[in-house]
């Protein structure tokens, strides 16, 4: 039997997702590379206490940031608003005016959820370290500031660098444009951003795409994310 | 807090980034940050031909899409939709910051809250809020080869953004070289400032009633450079 | 070095590659070494499908590429040319090992110099040449889920490859937990060796007088297992 | 005026390298994704005392590793035969048989080379970290073998892991299939293998390609190394 990683549904795809898990999610924080049904599907579904990891916490309500006139915006506010995540790790927590709150923010405020922020450059490479089998890193990104405290150092050729280790999560919830049955993926634009990095990190991936095609129909030169990264793949039936 | 009266007009945000466009050079990479910094694209000089990155993942990246045009699959860093141009290529996360850390981004230019008489630059956290968004910045700033502040020489308050030192948490050590403000243009290492530069109407001394850090002053000194 | 006579006859290549490839489940991302491991393909259970990987930069991969049909652009590690098949990924090197270093490979296949009874592997130096080749050797033997020494039993002088301890440099520590040669095949862990399955013909005894490193024999000792 | 980064000759491309240069040359060490005609104006050029860093230092002309049939290989034995390398840096620099020697075993044999062997895969993430800015990183490959001797190394996880240096050179000689003028590059097949990392982690990257094209006329989805990384593209008016 030919390998065959679609499922049928997002409730399928989402269904074994355990309270206390952590989830990487997908996406730059605009509506593309976002996998919206995913968390649709999540929030539903109805996991608790969990650990959310992405490069926002959820900006594109009060914002629009990236999302084109007129549409409502969907992110992970949907989780925080249903009181489904005790933990955030991000590079981009909150919007960018203190007089727009986010979900997130007024959770935060609330004293309701925990916040690990980390530099956007250092936490896509603490991913890629993740998945690609580096325990750790050093990165002069960071060094000498409050977000480098507690964190060893090092100087090499010169420059303080600070060790970071690398993370991996239970599962990666990402978004793009196809894929085949075996997994292979591809990507529009600016949507690989950390879907690609995370597709890696995690114990199980699920992607959510626009299209699933049959095997072959492919260019391999054009996979971004080779099938070895990915476990389930689940189609849009129809537009969001 | 009483406020020296000011000698002459501070510069419109369009002058301030048609005076850093000067720095730019033929086939630079150029990352450019929200506000101010956004601004400098359309000045850049004739005969100079960039590269723009954006850590969304695109690099050669062009303008904004005209209103309605837009894609979600084609955004900068501002989460603002772009035009395709010939030329472009895409990249996930991972490479856009391997390209910032790895010093291949010519020039960035970024806002400020604050910048230190040694080139520390403060940008991501205002103790009053609580929580801030580093994004990009920390990257950025580290890891360019050439950074360039390009901010309002004093905040709303009036209070100076250029510092002996920052009183807000870091983004980066060390790391401007030069400062561009609608008023002055400095030059920073790790000696301090130089200021080159200074807009019409104002004097070193009239810079200094408003900084709140120590300055030389060029002994070629000129008023702002625009071509 | 006078050798005990052999109870009866070694097996094949194909048929120590047809045991190995018993443990292939449906579904696993494999990569296979140079020699014996290369076989194995040809053996795959009925119902199992396999994803290759190849440190090459190829996912997928398929059967080597009839003669002179070859393209220099699509190679295993190798060196052979590989038929094109539908579904194959290209990567460059970083990613080809990041993929086997982060744990994606569910098995790997290596032939080897010599393999001790804690399943440390030797395979990359022989120190009467001076010079080596590791290759891929160390992060695939330190990086797959799995990883079986698939070998002959003793090399042409004769000598245990099975040792108590690797007297060759060392390619891994302690990353074998099975090993199939051309007479038996034990399972590894940090406590040792333990023998499941021998040659037709072969009793524990006769494995032992050509083995140099302790074993235990299993309780349910059979013969190999090709089905 | 455009960004234009074509060169006409292979001559002029590699011009400037110096005596004592260290160089990254790409490909896997076969015929595909390997700068021939790069390595070839380079030993015309006659610069001495090279570090070469690749895969391999020249395995093809004992073995046909990945040539075709009957047509003679040329690799790095051409540099090592003219006398210009001082070092090598690969993690495979010999035939894998014995009794086929290649120009480097003998010239290695004859004490006239050095050479460092790294694993493949730490080989190949030593040059995306100098390209990355990652000055270091720890990789539980090779700990505990000789190829770690006297290496630094720590624990993570109950793994030992050791301590890897990012690794730059002056000068990365690649291979890629096309080239547009602001030196977007793309691959193919197997040939992406060393050359992509290597793209990243020289001062210049001078890229050999079968064809340039015009800027645009290569489809951004499928740009393997974004120009950023590139300095010199050149492409071969005929066939070798």
């Amino acid at each position: 039997m030919p390998i065959d990683k679609s499922v049928s549904t997002f409730e399928e795809a989402v269904s074994d997702i355990p309270d206390g898990a952590s989830i990487m999610i997908g996406g730059f924080g605009g509506a593309g590379g976002m996998p919206h049904r995913l968390m649709l599907a999540l929030v539903a579904q109805g996991a608790r206490e969990l650990t959310i990891i992405g490069n926002t916490a959820g900006i594109a309500a009060p914002t629009g940031f990236g999302w084109p006139e007129g549409e409502t915006p969907i992110d992970h506010a949907i989780l925080i608003e249903n009181g489904q995540v005790a933990k955030v790790i991000a590079s981009f927590p909150v919007s960018g005016s203190v007089s727009r709150q986010n979900a997130f923010e007024q959770a935060f405020n609330r004293g309701e959820i925990e916040l690990e922020v980390v530099p956007q450059g250092t936490l896509a490479e603490r991913i890629r370290a993740g998945g690609a089998g580096i325990p750790a890193f050093y990165t002069p990104t960071a060094a000498g500031t409050d977000l480098a405290k507690g964190q060893e150092s090092r100087v090499f050729d010169g420059r303080e660098s600070v060790l970071e280790l690398g993370m991996r999560a239970d599962f990666a919830l990402i978004r793009a444009h196809k894929a085949d049955r075996v997994g292979n993926l591809i990507y529009s634009g600016t949507s690989r951003s950390f879907n690609m990095p995370m597709a890696t990190a995690a114990d199980v991936t699920i992607a959510e795409v626009d299209e699933i095609v049959e095997t072959g129909d492919i260019d391999p030169e054009r996979v971004n994310t080779p099938g070895i990264y990915v476990n389930r793949v689940v189609a849009r039936a129809t537009d969001r | 807090m009483s406020m020296p009266q000011d000698p002459a007009p501070r510069l419109e945000r369009d002058i301030l980034a048609m005076r850093v466009a000067r720095e730019f050079n033929d086939g630079d990479v150029v990352n450019l940050g929200i506000g101010i910094p956004t601004l400098c694209s359309d000045f850049v000089p004739p005969g100079v031909q960039l590269l723009y990155h954006s850590e969304s993942g695109v690099l050669n990246c062009g303008p904004l899409a005209a209103d309605g045009q837009g894609n979600v699959d084609l955004i900068n860093a501002g989460g603002q939709f772009l035009e395709p141009v010939p030329g472009m290529s895409f990249f996930d996360s991972a490479e856009a910051f391997a390209m910032i850390r790895g010093g291949h981004i010519d020039v960035t230019v970024l806002g400020s809250l604050q910048v230190s008489a040694t080139g520390d630059m403060a940008n991501w956290f205002l103790p009053s809020r609580g929580v801030g968004n580093v994004g990009g910045a920390m990257d950025l700033a580290g890891g360019a080869k050439k950074v360039i502040a390009a901010m309002e020489h004093n905040d709303r308050t009036g209070a100076s953004k250029i510092v002996q030192e920052c009183s807000y948490p870091l983004t980066s050590q060390g790391c401007v070289s030069l400062i561009v403000t609608d008023i002055a243009v400095f030059n920073v290492d790790e000696n301090g400032l130089e200021l080159i530069e200074v807009a019409p109407g104002w004097a070193p001394e009239n810079i200094s009633a408003v900084t709140d850090a120590q300055f030389e002053v060029a002994h070629d000194i000129k008023e702002f450079e625009l071509l």
